[in-house]
């Protein structure tokens, strides 16, 4: 029988039509690759494709190495941990159904779900968890610092129980699981050229996660698609397939958005690129609060910022107003805290203020009035916002008396340049948000003598009794020892006035009508597991 | 005898500019025309070359009398008005305003300064060193030639801009850095210019009859061979001015120019990128600056290798 | 019967704005078959002459204000300029000066004069393949007495010596077997031994043939060694024209006076002794 | 056999540039101030731990050890590992090397094919107008800034034509993997892929030409004044004497003397060429060399970025010794006289 004549089985017809249209599509999205240009992904039927922007793909997918923002948005879709993030900051089970702490908080024990497998099929084993650790603290790079110190083994009690035993009481432990991202040690080792995979990894995923490689990693971009055997199991409407673009200049985003190229814009560029891109029509915008705080660390043991009437001169001749409407969004930030972690903001702490004479009377005061005060202003080079401030606050501190050099360095060198005291300068551009969901990651990393040298605290603090008081709320279990400690924290920082806080970050994520499901996660700070989102056109 | 000039020996493979009937010329001729006037004959009637020479000599005027006729002198420093950012071109701001709300034209004015002083500190140090290693490598031949012209090949094969740029990274990226990096660099093309020039000149009877005479290696090498480098040297120099504007310029527009607040044409380009297409002149007037100055110096270039009929130089 | 004349040619030049004339109602005729000298010393209008009558001036800045070339009858200056590329070339046909610049460094011997002849072939109508005309070069190789035409055909220049590529171009000039030879000084650029020898193949072989040879040159001695009868030119002018052993004996000029006082004395044995080194480096007569 | 002579010198040449290349590269790469072993270890590394990876590195040993040891891997093409990606900066360079290569191709193919008809034009117009325009347009490209023409060439097609793509090197997600030669062109080509093909051309076009708009105005140039120089050769007179067409002698016996010239001003300025590329790989998120060697300078991660530029190094060299070959078979002189 011939398909097609006659009144054939109704499946056959649909089939044949179907196969038309393919061999349709080919021809057509070949001639419109040559002559117009459209996407050639060929057939794409009913595909949900989210296409984004991304400054740079990351050096390496090896989930040991993740080191900013972007690392993480990859590495959440490709990898799952034994527990997730959920937005709000609440833990929830992952890998991991469920999990035991003992006592006095020193041994977490984690339970494997049973169908939890790995995106080859294999199960997920408490011998992976194993691997996973011990071979993120063998690299000593990425997320280990967390955990340096702190864990002393990791031990596979069955074949679906993984127990983490700590050196001491640390009460932030379970929020940084989320950090372990779980290798598939089978896949790992029969890689492994003596060298724990990191080749290997490099440019392949070996993980639990939600979606698998597909093209990429390149210069150009990264491509992943949906497991749809995902032990998790999907939303109704999920996203197929997710497409980063690497587009450098904000001006390259625009190009792309302008020809219809991307669903979702990347964070952090330029409030008038978000303007123009909600003058295309089909964007959303969506602001939302984050917990990254935007701030200008003082070094507290370099003159004249040794002086703490010269750090709140500084303070108060930073124009808060205008840099927050003008410059970068974001809301205020009254301490060390964004307003993310309320539960444990103390009432009563002073808004920021600018004011120019309350900023003279504290320099007459200080022990450097008189003559003109030379002062070192950085920032990282390239960043159009940061020189922005920079300026804005060398005009007005220029008004002061200060005689004002501005020192903008690649990130790369800010680092280097934070390991010394006389190399750090005075005032420094910073963004800083938890990478656990814990008041603990803002305090420790930024204002505890061991985080010292570090880009993080370029305050210098080196203060014992903020040291004792970080450690207090560290290794105590009850919660409202720990509030009452992050709340004198808060107090002495602001009184101290070691940073100038200028604003919380406000995400102002423009993304296609058609993509629900964004909701801010307090880590890592990037909108990023897409199994999370839901595409709601047709 | 010792300032015969390259014209009148003309190099290996460079020929005359003039049509050949000319030189058998001057004889049948009543009036003899003077080098000086057919020199300038031909810088005139070239009007590619004048309008480079304007262009350089309006570029180094308005660069040393920026204080003077720039609208807004202060704008070169901390000035923030966040009132008038992105103002387009008018008649208050020609130029438009940048993201802090500062005169671009009095920005781009003083940034052709430092592009100026970048080109004349670059080839103030490349230039004499170029120099002298040709000479010496031209003249004394032997090893001295081979190390010399070795070390000018490996030089030639080092991408700058990418070597530059690792190095800013260590040393914290400022102007001085960039110059003498690009100093570093930029000598081998000298140097090689010159070996050629010498190794030509150094077989010919002024130098071998100065040689017979005893004069010394200095004289021979500064009195004998220099004088006639000069007029290929100007012409290399002044296309390099542009080249070298370019360059620092593509530096600064990866991040290695000037620190803030001080204008620097690149680093304005690559700020104003945020801006783009909306706020263009951000960009594009830096830009055109650039591209100006090095026209400039470049048909400049171009009407002194005329000038001085030196063709090989390029 | 004259083969070229040349009538009342005046040219001027304009160079830096100026212009300036160079020739001045220049006449000379070359009966067919005959060896006529045009001698004057660099910026006489020799060249310019000569430039003139081969179609190679470069029109601006030369400019030609008056005047006829006839060839064969025909006014080269005002027939259709297909014919004039006709004949140039081929019928009227010229040995370069300087054997270092005038071949290509970058084509063999053999490509050269294989284009050469091709082209002619191409405006004479005549009908020859490639090997036909990779024969031809060989033989006119052979002619100008290259030992092996073959190997020479498929060098490039710089391998050739000085004499050797004097006489490629006069196999050049010999391709398209021309009726009149207009030879631009040949061989100042070399030793006396070699120009002697060029000088003396140059007659040999228009004597063989019964060319025409307009002698271009600056040299009085090459002038008496090769030429029947003389023109004297002198700051754009004929100043003096005469049958070679009058004008020697008694040359009605004082400009001729004093460029015959001028010229060291080119002795009979020298040129003897040339034509033996010739004999013996050249190879045999053809 | 003059040729393979001539072959083999300019080949133990190369060589012998590569290997000082290497001491010059060695030598800046450890003059650099700040601890490699402390840079990848990162600020939370404690002092045992930097003193191990200083030992793994070698860097504990004498300058001359460490240098024999970079050469011997050098030889053996182990650049080391990119403590940025944690794999082996061969295997990093290897995978980006190719776009660059097809781009920096593209780009010296365009500057011969409108550079050099340009130059003869404007050689066969000297001093009237369309020498000048020629020169003027010439000098313009040869001067205008990569990174602008870049910018304004990816604003004209992302904002006012929609027709060519404005980044990368195919659309994302195409799937295509160009494993014969590593070049997308190429090999759609030789697999008979013909979207493909249009698609890498498409997004070759703009970085190409923006890269190639500065070679295309010195090779007109270039190319004129050496077209003029061989005008006034007495062989041209000759070929003209000789009633040789003018097609032929312009095309035949003055274009290729004059080949020369451009060839090796190409060859020369071929370093400011890949720095310029690296640039417009950026501006066109290109995935070359580029992006690599910014991220890795960026990091200081050492080891990758001696291996950038030494394989920028190589392809120059490369270049030049491929240079070297051409005019040696264009120009007899080359290869006969051996050129200083």
């Amino acid at each position: 029988m011939v398909p097609g004549q006659g009144p054939g089985p109704v499946m056959g017809c649909s089939q044949l039509g179907s196969d038309k249209m393919k061999t349709w599509n080919k021809v057509a999205s070949a001639g419109a690759g040559l002559l117009l240009g459209t996407a050639l992904a060929g057939p794409a039927l009913a595909q949900t494709v989210i296409t984004l922007d991304t400054p740079e793909v990351p050096g390496s997918l090896d989930p040991s190495k993740i080191s900013d923002a972007g690392d993480y948005a990859l590495a959440v879709n490709l990898y799952d941990a034994l527990m997730t993030v959920l937005p709000g900051g609440a833990l929830a089970p992952e890998l991991a159904e469920s999990w035991e702490v003992n006592e006095d908080a020193t041994e977490a024990t984690f339970f494997i779900r049973e169908d939890a497998t790995f995106t080859d099929g294999s199960p997920v084993e408490a011998s992976d968890v194993v691997y996973s650790y011990d071979r993120l603290m063998r690299l000593n790079q990425g997320p280990s610092n967390l955990f340096a110190g702190v864990v002393e083994s990791v031990e596979a009690v069955d074949a679906k129980t993984v127990r983490f035993t700590l050196s001491k009481t640390f009460a932030p432990f379970l929020a940084t699981v989320p950090s372990i991202f779980i290798i598939n040690e089978e896949v790992a080792t029969a890689n492994d050229a003596g060298d724990d995979a990191q080749e290997w990894l490099a440019t392949n995923p070996a993980g639990a996660g939600a979606y698998l490689l597909k093209d990429g990693p390149s210069g150009s971009g990264i491509v992943i698609e949906r497991d749809e055997d995902y032990y998790g199991g999907w939303n109704e409407s999920p996203i197929d397939e997710v497409r980063w673009i690497v587009a450098p200049d904000d001006s390259t985003v625009r190009s792309l958005a302008a020809s219809g190229e991307l669903t979702m814009v990347s964070a952090f560029r330029a409030p008038e690129t978000y303007d123009a891109l909600m003058e295309m029509g089909r964007f959303t915008q969506e602001d939302t609060s984050t917990a990254t705080a935007y701030l200008l660390k003082l070094n507290t043991q370099l003159a004249p910022t040794d002086d703490v009437h010269i750090r709140r001169a500084i303070a108060y001749a930073t124009d808060y107003d205008t840099i927050r409407e003008v410059i970068y969004p974001g809301e205020e930030l009254t301490g060390p805290l964004p307003p993310a972690f309320a539960d444990f903001i103390p009432e009563g702490l002073p808004a920021p203020e600018f004011d120019m004479e309350k900023a003279a009377e504290e320099v007459a005061q200080s022990s450097y009035a008189g003559a003109p005060i030379p002062i070192t202003l950085g920032y990282v080079a390239g960043t159009q916002f940061e020189e922005e401030i920079s300026l804005l606050l060398q005009s007005n501190l220029e008004q002061l008396g200060f005689e004002v050099t501005q020192q903008a360095d690649p990130w790369a060198r800010v680092v280097e340049i934070a390991g010394a005291v006389e190399t750090t300068p005075n005032v420094n551009q910073v963004f800083f948000g938890p990478t656990y969901p814990s008041p603990d990651s803002m305090f420790f990393s930024q204002y505890h003598s061991d985080s010292a040298g570090s880009w993080t605290s370029m305050e210098w603090l080196e203060d014992p009794e903020i040291d004792a008081l970080i450690d207090e709320a560290r290794s105590s279990g009850d919660p409202e020892v720990q509030a009452a400690a992050y709340g004198e924290l808060q107090e002495r920082i602001v009184d101290m006035q070691a940073d100038v806080f200028l604003l919380t970050l406000t995400f102002q994520l423009v993304m296609d009508e058609c993509l629900t499901g964004y909701e801010f996660v307090p880590m890592q700070s990037v909108p990023s597991d897409f199994t999370r989102y839901e595409w709601l056109c047709d | 005898m010792a300032t015969r000039s390259l014209r009148e020996e003309p190099a290996a493979g460079a020929a005359p500019d003039a049509e050949p009937p000319v030189t058998t010329l001057p004889e049948a001729e009543p009036e003899r025309l003077s080098a000086a006037y057919q020199s300038w004959y031909r810088f005139s009637r070239n009007p590619t070359a004048v309008i480079g020479a304007a262009i350089v000599v309006i570029c180094i005027l308005a660069a040393v009398l920026a204080p003077l006729i720039t609208p807004y002198p202060s704008h070169v420093g901390a000035v923030v008005d966040f009132r008038a950012r992105h103002l387009p071109p008018s008649w208050e701001h020609w130029m438009g305003t940048d993201n802090v709300g500062r005169d671009i034209l009095t920005r781009v004015v003083y940034g052709m300064r430092i592009s100026l002083l970048l080109a004349f500190v670059v080839l103030g140090v490349a230039v004499p060193v170029g120099t002298l290693l040709g000479l010496a490598a031209g003249y004394f031949g032997g090893w001295v030639e081979v190390v010399i012209m070795r070390l000018t090949d490996i030089a030639l094969a080092i991408p700058g801009l990418v070597l530059l740029m690792a190095v800013a990274t260590v040393f914290s990226p400022n102007l001085l850095t960039t110059m003498l990096a690009l100093a570093a660099l930029w000598w081998t093309w000298h140097a090689r210019l010159i070996y050629a020039i010498t190794r030509q000149l150094r077989s010919q009877e002024f130098v071998e009859a100065a040689e017979t005479l005893g004069a010394s290696t200095f004289h021979i090498l500064f009195r004998e061979i220099l004088p006639n480098c000069v007029s290929a040297l100007a012409v290399k120099t002044s296309l390099d001015c542009g080249f070298v504007i370019l360059t620092g310029a593509a530096l600064s527009f990866l991040g290695l120019g000037a620190q803030p607040p001080m204008p620097d044409l690149g680093t304005m380009v690559a700020g104003g990128t945020n801006y783009l297409p909306d706020y263009w002149w951000g960009s594009v007037m830096p830009g055109c600056a650039v591209l100006v100055i090095a026209l400039g110096f470049n048909l400049l270039g171009d009407g002194l290798r005329d000038l001085f009929d030196v063709q090989e130089i390029r | 019967m004259t083969l070229l004349s040349v009538r009342d040619l005046s040219v001027s030049f304009t160079t830096y704005g100026r212009t300036t004339q160079v020739l001045h109602d220049v006449s000379l005729d070359v009966p067919a078959c005959s060896q006529i000298a045009l001698v004057g010393e660099s910026g006489s209008g020799k060249s310019v002459t000569m430039k003139a009558i081969m179609g190679l001036l470069s029109t601006p800045p030369a400019r030609i204000n008056s005047g006829q070339i006839f060839y064969d009858g025909e006014d080269l200056l005002t027939m259709p300029p297909a014919r004039r590329m006709a004949l140039r070339g081929t019928a009227m046909s010229m040995v370069f000066q300087d054997p270092m610049s005038s071949l290509n460094p970058v084509f063999t011997i053999g490509d050269q004069l294989g284009t050469i002849l091709k082209y002619a072939d191409r405006r004479l109508g005549r009908q020859r393949g490639r090997a036909g005309r990779r024969a031809r070069v060989a033989e006119v190789l052979a002619q100008v007495r290259m030992r092996e035409p073959e190997r020479v055909a498929g060098s490039y220049p710089m391998q050739l010596s000085g004499g050797m590529r004097q006489r490629v171009l006069i196999a050049m000039a010999l391709l398209s077997e021309p009726t009149l030879l207009i030879a631009d000084e040949p061989g100042t650029a070399l030793d006396v031994t070699t120009q002697a020898q060029i000088l003396k193949l140059l007659k040999d072989l228009v004597e063989a043939k019964d060319l025409a040879l307009l002698m271009i040159t600056h040299n009085l001695g090459v002038v008496r060694e090769t030429s029947s009868y003389v023109y004297v030119m002198h700051k754009g002018r004929v100043v003096e024209e005469a049958p070679t052993e009058r004008l020697f004996a008694a040359p009605a000029e004082q400009y001729t006076r004093d460029l015959i006082a001028a010229v060291p004395r080119l002795t009979g044995p020298a040129l003897t002794a040339a034509t033996g080194e010739a004999a013996r480096q050249g190879g045999g007569a053809p | 056999m003059e040729y393979l002579v001539f072959l083999v010198r300019r080949l133990l040449w190369s060589l012998l540039v590569l290997f000082g290349l290497s001491v010059v590269i060695f030598v800046i790469a450890r003059g650099m101030p700040g601890d490699p072993a402390r840079m990848a270890l990162g600020p939370t590394a404690s002092a045992d731990q930097v003193a191990q990876l200083r030992e793994t590195m070698g860097l504990d040993l004498p300058l001359v050890t460490q240098y024999v040891r970079y050469l011997g891997g050098l030889a053996q093409g182990d650049l080391g590992r990119s403590l940025l990606t944690g794999r082996s900066v061969s295997a990093d360079i290897s995978d980006t090397f190719a776009a660059t290569f097809e781009l920096v191709l593209a780009t010296i193919l365009i500057a011969f094919v409108v550079g050099l008809p340009l130059g003869v034009m404007a050689a066969q117009w000297k001093d009237r107008w369309p020498d000048n325009s020629i020169r003027l347009f010439a000098l313009l490209s040869a001067v205008t800034p990569t990174f602008l023409l870049a910018l304004l060439l990816q604003i004209l097609a992302g904002y006012v034509l929609h027709v060519l793509p404005t980044t990368g090197r195919l659309p994302i997600g195409a799937g295509f993997s160009a494993d014969i030669t590593g070049l997308v062109t190429v090999d759609a080509l030789l697999k008979g892929n013909w979207a493909i093909l249009g698609e890498g051309l498409r997004h070759l076009i703009l970085p190409a030409f923006a890269l190639a708009a500065a070679s295309v105005g010195q090779v007109a140039l270039t190319t004129r004044a050496s077209m003029i120089d061989v005008t006034s050769q007495d062989y041209v007179e000759a070929a003209r004497a000789f009633g040789v067409p003018e097609r032929v002698r312009v095309l035949k016996y003055m274009l290729r003397p004059a080949l020369v010239a451009p060839m090796t001003i190409l060859g020369l300025s071929f370093a400011s060429l890949i720095g310029n590329a690296f640039v417009v790989e950026l501006i066109f998120a290109w995935p070359g060399m580029a992006s690599y060697g910014v991220r890795t300078i960026l990091q200081k991660d050492l080891n990758a970025v001696m291996g950038v530029v030494m394989v920028s190094g190589a392809f120059f060299v490369m270049v030049n010794l491929a240079i070297d070959v051409a005019t040696g078979l264009i120009d007899p002189r080359v290869r006969l006289g051996g050129r200083s």
